[in-house]
């Protein structure tokens, strides 16, 4: 039985520690804020400039002035900091940030990872997708096994790169990933998936290390 | 002097040229000079580079330029939310060069700071490093990016005062601060105009040095692209 | 977690060892740690690599490793007021590396920022060209620098908060919110501990990410290099 | 009658212009300050980290916390704003700066800078000086044509360079020089200095024109 969405951000959720700097991105990553521990301080950071990001606000708290990377309207903390663009990323590509965890659309068995544009569709733009790959000190990926019966791990991304080895962990819904020296090694599965199963739905090579 | 004009038409007055590049502040429809984007439209000023994160709404923002094809090229990270702007990509009526956010951040802080170039690790290996030189640093791979200075720079804050001293208002902050830096001229647009000595100088965020011209909008729409709401 | 600590020995604790890199905040004595400094004396740590503006002056500041031949380096820009660092930089006992002053406070922002190196034009044509590459962008010469990144950083600030949120007071910022940057651990000493929600949200200089331990001091002496008054 | 250094500083203050963001270096350029004309606004940065220097404070309104380069204490103004020192040498090095005015101790006749150490003695360090020539947008430097008989404004400095081809303008005590595109030009004299003194105590070739 496959993971669901909000079991895959719980899953995430473990990878959160106390004290750490987090950046979420858009879509399931960031149902992983639902998950934090209760009682384990962690310090949400937005890319366009805040720090101690709070909940969505009540109707009469929205404020055109306070919103997160996706552009929803947020809330601010007891210690919130607001700073600028450049100051945010100096966080970012500084390695300052302890933990990002973000949507793919591939991700490779050497850890590559595309995750912003579509040859032929419409571009959208990276946004700070590069920048948090490249400079962030853990990356966790949180995707879909498959995509249209397409598998979505994968020996060598087709699609433009976001980062070259760059990724640390690997959830789907099939199952949990980590990019070891010794190569890609699935270390979890979702209850009553199988290892056949897995190996079946994936074109990357990766070896198996459960715990 | 005197830095301060009555309106957004009179501070940017002589100012504007076809095929000039103009930086803009701004993360989405958040802390936009919208007072002076549609100064720019009025004077349909064309040919314009814009540097600017993301390139509005349709109607609003910088999706205003667009609509009168002002625009020809768009330095951004980010354009996907406007249908205008696709349509004019698609048609290749538009030049979109696209710059991770971090590195547009810094490639315009550093041509404010004479920079004219630095080193970041952000799109190694990936599209954004064709055709820039690569180099190995301590073992890590970098790429080459270049400063960016504009003809202009257009900055909205919550408050100013005569001297040009900025204060921001939380994420409204984001482009801002170094748009102000980038822009040859800056012009900014004040919610609040705020006599000196008002800001306490150890809370300026843009020193009066990087704002040449100044302004208090009107009446700021402060447009909300993604009203999310909890249930209280 | 939990970045407070009683005071400066509690807070180093762990974090020294010889032969290290600090970056220290301050501009003369104007915003030094001297509470950290002191503390790293009495520690004996030695072989030391220090980033700071200045070297402080005789018995006090950065003096005080001095005296102590804690220091075989200085990374600076102007060192003229002490002394017993003449001796032993004549000596040969000390090595000084000169960074023109820009150059020094862009090389720590840049290695807090993730930033390898940058060109600038200040020193094209003297010593400090030197062994570095030259190149020209738009007709105009650059020397490359490079980012320092340190072992650890130990900044002067005026208020805190448990989160490590900082706020300088007047000239006392100088070099502090860089030294904060570039930090691998960074040990922040602040005049006044003041509680989660006290510092306003737009009013942060250093955001608590760069700061990850720090304590309130005993007592500051805050010494005065130049008494320069005018009659009233 | 060479100029007093009072008399240099004054004319310096020439070069002054309404709404101008000027860096005065230590010695004779702080005299500067004193000839402001009445009326004109320009504000004075100090590198360590202000913008708007106010006087030397009184006794009772000393502050540690409040210092210009030079280390002495100064006051604020109403409209001063404290930055960090890269912020500080953004403005500098960015070109926002419109003037500075700097001592000096040789000058050459391509606008060569040489103030920042002499070999043999201690040194010292350059501060914020190579910053200074090198981003300002104009450059006067002010000092002594001749220190112990040697002249100054030299063929080529001997001493270390601070910067070069960056020199605007030079004022000593017998006259005041431009290095405009058809070489360095002596444009004004001191009362009852001659054109051959000058020559007499200059190493540098000049042409002259007078205005």
């Amino acid at each position: 039985m496959p993971w669901t969405r909000e079991e895959m951000a719980a899953r995430a959720a473990n990878e959160l520690q106390d004290g750490f700097y987090i950046n979420l991105g858009i879509g399931i990553p960031t149902l992983v804020a639902n998950y934090i521990p209760k009682g384990m301080h962690v310090v949400l950071q937005s890319e366009n400039g805040m720090l101690g990001i709070g909940p969505f606000p009540t109707e009469s708290e929205v404020d055109a002035d306070l919103i997160n990377a996706g552009k929803q309207t947020i809330t601010q903390l007891p210690y919130s900091s607001y700073f600028d663009s450049a100051t945010s990323f100096a966080m970012i590509r500084g390695g300052h940030i302890d933990l990002t965890i973000l949507g793919a659309m591939q991700v490779s068995e050497k850890g590559d990872i595309a995750n912003w544009m579509i040859p032929g569709k419409l571009i959208k733009g990276m946004g700070g997708a590069m920048d948090l790959v490249a400079g962030v000190k853990r990356v966790v990926v949180l995707m879909e096994h498959n995509a249209k019966g397409e598998a979505k791990l994968v020996k060598q991304c087709s699609l433009p790169l976001t980062g070259t080895k760059v990724v640390n962990k690997l959830i789907t819904d099939l199952g949990e990933f980590e990019f070891m020296p010794e190569g890609l090694t699935l270390v979890a599965l979702a209850p009553e998936v199988t290892v056949d199963e897995v190996k079946a739905r994936t074109e990357a090579e990766f070896r198996v290390g459960l715990h | 002097m005197g830095k301060l004009y009555n309106n957004a038409v009179e501070a940017l007055a002589g100012l504007l040229r076809n095929d000039m590049t103009i930086a803009a502040g701004g993360f989405g429809l958040c802390g936009i000079p919208e007072h002076c984007i549609e100064a720019i439209k009025q004077t349909g000023v064309t040919g314009l580079t814009i540097v600017s994160n993301n390139a509005g709404v349709d109607g609003f923002g910088l999706g205003k330029l667009m609509e009168k094809g002002q625009i020809v090229k768009m330095i951004s990270s980010y354009v996907g939310e406007n249908k205008l702007f696709a349509e004019l990509y698609l048609s290749k009526k538009l030049v979109v060069e696209f710059n991770p956010q971090g590195t547009l951040a810094e490639r315009m802080r550093a041509g404010g700071a004479g920079i004219a170039g630095f080193y970041t690790k952000t799109g190694v290996g990936t599209q954004v490093a064709e055709g820039k030189e690569v180099r190995e640093f301590d073992g890590h791979t970098y790429i080459l990016e270049r400063g960016i200075v504009c003809d202009l720079a257009i900055v909205k804050a919550q408050k100013g005062d005569h001297e040009g001293n900025l204060i921001y208002r939380k994420t409204a902050r984001n482009f801002n601060p170094l748009a102000a830096m980038c822009g040859k001229v800056t012009v900014a647009e004040v919610e609040e105009l705020v006599p000196i000595g008002a800001i306490e100088p150890d809370a300026v965020h843009t020193p009066g040095i990087f704002v040449q011209r100044l302004f208090k909008g009107a009446q700021f729409e402060k447009r909300i692209e993604q009203r999310t709401i909890r249930t209280a």
